[in-house]
């Protein structure tokens, strides 16, 4: 697949670690928090991402062409909304994703999921099939069990203030801009 | 005899009902057991579940029973077992081999001070407050009938049908490997290509979450088209189907004649038309004629598979239907029937009898204490009476 | 590596126990007075102290019997089963003073982090203080159920009162319990047969009995059960509102069908255990009273007294050809301990499929130096070791060669060997004695897979 | 079996005065609040979170391939406070798995891809099978093994544990050289 110029748009508040990956057409809203050694790849098509998320280190987001996919098909966008937590080492390639989600620890959502809001992916939790999660809808356990919440997960506000407070202290950030920024290599 | 009489003031005697699906295993005085547990092994170094019942030597069955004992005295009981009394409840039908085995790894192996072995069915009858009762024992491989009659049971009235909760399960097996529909991603495709998906443990917990003995006059609808062949059209309309996540990458599609049909295994009358309603009474029947009435008049149910919804009802409809036809119309003069209703989930009704008998004071005179079955090496005589009069 | 632990592979070497069976030294004891290997299958478990595996605290056994084995203050999951957190939030609850406002106050509600199941969810109320008010639901049935132990107990003692007064008179148990005892009807037959008793019918309660016992109420039967509601021809049914069989049967007193009947489970104590030779009923392991200790009082495993032996990864077995291998023996003890080796003989249940040839000369293994250990120092060692024999040795770890022949084919080359030691016995004299503490020599049946023969092609 | 050596290449590992064995590719954040004591062995891809709060690693421990030590965080009304994290002397973490306990005791074995949640409190002599998802502020006590997910307690460890730890351990470290010097013995 041709692989579209990178062009990174971070939004003022945000904090992008340096030793982030990201690759692509990267919208990243204000106040969203990315850890070092996160992974955004926008390989099929660009990915907008709200405000006030959480990418953690090692937690993969791609925008994957479907396997079925002819080369030059239309391309998706994948649309991440706000207080979204993605934890360490979780693997999405979910296209559209509301707000509150929190996908856990080493937990895998696929393409065809539709993440609406309040959603939770329990820690090493696989889901893929195609299907739209309903709201503050929990999967846990060996089984991924189901369970719907009465209230959706707070969001994690306060983290983000001390994070955006101590990270900068100890790594070099993406300079939020308006243009478009090289990848480094 | 009572060598530890005496030393029944410590309550703590504990209750075991080894059943084929489930164990209840609890102390004595109490009114639920501690644990209602699988009977099953977790092997430590293969994973491997494997089941207590399951044995070709006499040998694995006793390691099977000294494993699963000690998980249930010091994960569950938390009890010395040494020197400690024991209630089993045990089928009627128990086999020999596994009463004997039993008895060896608690006496030989635990050191346990004494064993009551006591037959599930009639330890059923001390939660009711009552000695007289026709019992049906619906569990997992069979489904038994015994009538007991002031506190004695008639073995010649004795019936019993290997269609219960297994059966179900393997009917459900069967209807879902021929119609059931698994979606992934955007696929889908039929379950009889991976039948691997369905364990046992799913199979039970769609029966458990979906699945419902329906009422007799739509059940009859569906027994003239599945067995007598009318046209499909008759059949009523099915109940709503499920969609069930096998896990997070696939969802089973269940229709709904299979949540309304599975549970017709035990209502559909077979080549010699017995079901599980006509065991009552056909065990009736073979009672001896002055204890018809007052039998018909208690009826206990007991067993998980009891617990069904709609199962009840539906023994209660059938048996008013059954006496009206001349296949018993001619031999009994029935109209009506009581039910009991035990104070206890009938899964575990006769545990809470062991419950009774295991508080009791008199309990040593009537358990096999360990010194006796050091002697002997056997256990009580009674047990071998009984045995050899009922061969 | 054996599964998922760091244990060295159990299934290598292992040793045979007083009851016959082979297990991994790690899982066997020695007794230090009958000076034999125990497995878990030949010592007695007793239940040591409860404990709660959340807040970590001990419970007297007594105590522990009383709350039927659950901690007082945490709770389970009823819905996951992880344990459930308490937490706190301000409710706003009016003022009894001034009507017209509210004032902030504290209340608290419990909340599982994995499956964020919340007493909540169920409509359990929040509670005012942040433990100790979770009560534990009745049992609808209770007051039948006393009621009916009540009475047996009463029959019970009865009898027992009679059995003492006539004992000569030889009559029947005359309650229906005991009959429920008589699994074929045959106690009667039994006894006629003994001659013991005489056949009459089976009262269930005599006359001019001086305890008086009221008849129970009767039990109460019906003649309808109700039907199934409509309802479930027509709904679709919701999965997340049913509970499944594992979580009814976690609350086997009630086992509900719907999640909305969940209910907060108070958490399971586990134990630590101690262990007793079966013979000679001496403690073989005992650990200390507080759970969060790694230490023991009595402490008798055998690897802190019987060499290990490891394998050293052989290369190339083949079938009938003589290869030297190389195992390793451990010491355990702070002396040096000598090792000899004799062939098995006879068959103890094990399956060998190679001729082995053993060191003939008696071997010493270096006491063990633990700060040596850890100091890296290289110990002072002169054993004047036969290179023929020993391939390397290392502070308290001998490595030996030993000739093996495999005699089949395909499958795994097992060998058997009988390893002896002697063994310093500290425990038989008092340390008011002055006497040198006992040598006794110690056999131990071992055996070692040396993994697969190598295909002869 | 005896441990065979594990060779790694010269120039890939660091070693500290103390005896630390440190891989030049895995990631130390805030490297002034991470204590390792000596003798333990910090393999390839690790992520260690010291940015976050101070983590302290005990003598002869190992920390496999692409595990990550985070420090746990926990929500205050006022804010939010990372934890610092403790690990105990010879511990074994082993590939893949997510660390973000509050204290990880002596002698415990940490399998395969496992997930410890936030603040949970391994104490010593335990072990964790692999594959397994301790939910947050799971406490796991001494002598036991968990497993599944949620991880609850499925086994026992035996008495020896502490022994074998230590053996295994010292061991680890004793057969992990680099390659081309002192091969084999």
């Amino acid at each position: 697949m041709a692989n579209q110029k990178s062009s990174i748009k971070i939004a003022p508040g945000a904090v992008v670690c340096d030793e982030s990956e990201l690759h692509g057409d990267i919208t990243i809203g204000t106040r969203t928090v990315i850890h070092p050694k996160a992974r955004i790849i926008a390989d099929a098509g660009p990915i907008i991402i709200g405000e006030n998320n959480i990418f953690e280190e090692l937690c993969c987001v791609i925008n994957k062409a479907p396997e079925n996919s002819t080369p030059g098909s239309t391309q998706a966008v994948m649309i991440i909304g706000n207080n979204n937590v993605f934890e360490v080492g979780c693997n999405v390639e979910a296209v559209k994703i509301g707000d509150n989600n929190i996908v856990e620890a080493k937990a895998s959502v696929g393409r065809e999921v539709n993440l609406t809001s309040g959603c939770i992916i329990g820690a090493a939790c696989s889901v893929t099939c195609s299907e739209e999660l309903s709201d503050n809808a929990v999967i846990y356990g060996a089984n991924c069990e189901r369970r719907i919440q009465k209230e959706r997960p707070p969001a994690q506000t306060l983290q983000i203030d001390f994070l955006t407070k101590i990270l900068p202290n100890y790594h070099y950030l993406r300079k939020p801009a308006k243009q478009s920024t090289p990848q480094k290599s | 005899m009572p060598l530890y009489e005496g030393y029944t003031s410590d309550k703590n005697v504990v209750i075991f009902d080894f059943g084929a699906a489930y164990t209840k295993c609890g102390v004595a005085g109490e009114m639920c057991p501690r644990c209602i547990i699988p009977s099953q092994l977790k092997d430590q170094k293969t994973g491997k579940i494997k089941q207590i019942w399951e044995y070709n030597t006499e040998d694995e069955l006793y390691e099977n029973l000294k494993d699963f004992l000690f998980i249930l005295y010091f994960r569950h009981i938390l009890i010395n077992p040494k020197d400690r009394r024991m209630v089993v409840c045990e089928s009627l039908l128990c086999p020999e081999i596994f009463r004997e085995t039993l008895a060896k790894v608690m006496f030989k192996h635990y050191e346990v001070g004494s064993v009551l072995f006591s037959p599930g069915h009639l330890t059923a009858m001390l939660t009711l407050g009552t000695n007289t009762g026709l019992v049906m024992d619906v569990g997992y491989n069979e489904t038994l009938v015994i009538p007991i009659y002031e506190g004695i049971p008639v073995i010649k009235a004795l019936q019993s049908l290997p269609v219960a909760s297994k059966a179900i399960h393997q009917r459900m097996k069967e209807m879902l490997l021929s119609n059931g529909k698994v979606k992934t991603g955007n696929e889908e495709y039929s379950l009889s290509d991976k039948p691997e998906l369905l364990t046992e443990e799913i199979l039970e917990d769609i029966k458990v979450r979906c699945c419902f003995t329906t009422k007799w006059d739509r059940a009859k609808k569906i027994h003239d088209v599945t067995l007598y062949g009318a046209d499909i059209s008759n059949l009523p309309s099915p109940p709503p189907s499920v969609h069930y996540p096998l896990d997070g990458g696939s969802i089973l599609v269940i229709d709904g004649t299979i949540r309304e049909q599975v549970c017709e295994v035990m209502f559909e009358q077979d080549n010699e038309q017995v079901s599980v309603t006509t065991l009552l009474l056909d065990a009736i029947i073979q009672s001896p004629i002055d204890m018809r009435v007052e039998l018909s008049q208690n009826i206990v149910i007991l067993g998980g598979t009891a617990l069904l919804p709609g199962f009840l009802h539906r023994i209660q409809m059938e048996l008013l239907d059954l006496i009206k036809q001349p296949r018993y119309s001619n031999v009994l003069a029935l109209k009506k029937f009581r039910y009991h209703q035990a104070p206890a989930k009938s899964n575990y009704t006769s545990w809470l009898g062991g419950s009774m008998i295991g508080s009791l004071e008199t309990l040593p005179s009537k358990s096999v204490s360990r010194d006796q079955y050091t002697e002997s090496g056997k256990l009580s005589d009674w047990c071998n009476l009984a045995t050899v009069g009922q061969s | 590596m054996a599964g998922t632990l760091s244990l060295p592979d159990s299934e290598v070497v292992q040793y045979l126990c007083a009851c016959k069976k082979w297990n991994s030294i790690y899982r066997l004891y020695i007794c230090r007075r009958c000076f034999k290997i125990r497995c878990g299958d030949c010592v007695l478990h007793e239940v040591d102290s409860p404990y709660c595996p959340n807040c970590l605290e001990n419970m007297p056994s007594a105590e522990a019997k009383l709350k039927k084995n659950r901690c007082t203050n945490c709770f389970d999951c009823p819905s996951c089963g992880h344990t459930l957190t308490t937490r706190a939030t301000s409710q706003m609850i009016p003022n009894p003073d001034d009507p017209g406002k509210s004032t902030p106050k504290k209340m608290y509600y419990l909340a599982c982090g994995f499956c964020r199941w919340t007493t909540r969810d169920v409509a359990i109320p929040d509670k005012p203080i942040a433990s100790g008010a979770w009560e534990d639901m009745e049992n609808p049935d209770a007051a039948r159920i006393s009621t009916l132990l009540e009475h047996y107990q009463l029959l019970a003692q009865k009898e027992k009162v009679e059995k003492e007064r006539k004992k000569y008179s030889r009559r029947r148990s005359h309650l229906m319990y005991a009959a429920s005892m008589d699994k074929y009807g045959l106690v009667s037959v039994a006894a006629k047969r003994k001659g013991l008793i005489s056949a009459g019918p089976n009262p269930t309660i005599k006359e001019n009995e001086e305890i008086n016992i009221k008849t129970i109420k009767e039990a109460v039967t019906v003649e309808e059960f109700p039907p199934l509601p409509d309802e479930i021809f027509t709904e679709p049914i919701q999965l997340t509102k049913k509970t499944s069989i594992s979580q009814r049967l976690a609350m086997s007193e009630f086992q509900p069908s719907e999640a909305v009947e969940l209910y907060p489970r108070r958490k399971h104590l586990l134990i630590r255990r101690s262990l007793r030779c079966k013979e000679c009923e001496h403690n073989l392991s005992k650990p200390e009273f507080n759970p969060l200790s790694i230490k023991f009082k009595i402490q008798l495993i055998a690897l802190l007294y019987i060499p290990e032996i490891r394998v050293v990864p052989p290369g190339e077995l083949k079938y009938k050809k003589d290869t030297k291998i190389v195992l390793t023996f451990s010491n355990p003890v702070n002396t040096n301990t000598k090792i000899q080796f004799i062939q098995a003989e006879g068959n103890e249940g094990e399956k060998v499929t190679a001729k082995i040839e053993l060191p003939k000369k008696e071997l010493v293994l270096a006491h063990r130096d633990v700060p040596a250990m850890y100091a890296d120092m290289p110990a002072q060692q002169d054993f004047k070791d036969d290179s023929s024999v020993v391939s390397f040795r290392k502070a308290n770890k001998l490595g030996i060669i030993f000739k093996v022949t495999p005699l089949v084919q395909e499958g795994d080359v097992k060998v058997c060997f009988v390893l002896k030691h002697d063994y310093l016995n500290t425990a038989a004299t008092l340390p008011s004695e002055n006497e040198e503490p006992e040598i006794v020599w110690l056999e131990h049946r071992v055996t070692v897979n040396l993994g697969p023969v190598t295909s002869s092609k | 079996m005896e441990l065979v050596d594990t060779f790694y290449n010269n120039p890939e590992y660091i070693e500290t005065a103390s005896g630390n064995k440190v891989s030049r590719s895995s990631v130390l954040c805030g490297s002034q609040n991470i204590v390792i004591s000596g003798k333990s062995i910090i393999m390839t891809d690790c992520v260690i979170r010291g940015d976050l709060a101070n983590v302290r690693i005990g003598r002869h421990s190992v920390i496999s391939r692409k595990a990550v030590i985070r420090p746990p965080f926990k929500k205050f009304a006022k804010g939010v406070a990372f934890f610092p994290l403790h690990v105990g002397d010879h511990v074994f973490i082993d590939e893949g798995s997510i660390v973000n306990a509050a204290q990880v005791g002596s002698y415990v074995h940490i399998g395969k891809n496992c997930v410890i949640g936030r603040r949970c409190v391994l104490k010593d002599c335990c072990a964790i099978a692999d594959n397994t998802v301790l939910p947050p502020e799971t406490v796991v006590p001494p002598f036991t093994v968990f497993s599944g997910s949620p991880g609850q307690f499925t086994s026992e460890l035996p008495e020896c544990t502490q022994d074998l730890m230590i053996d295994f351990t010292m061991s680890y470290y004793q057969h992990f050289k680099p390659v081309g010097k002192g091969k084999g013995k």
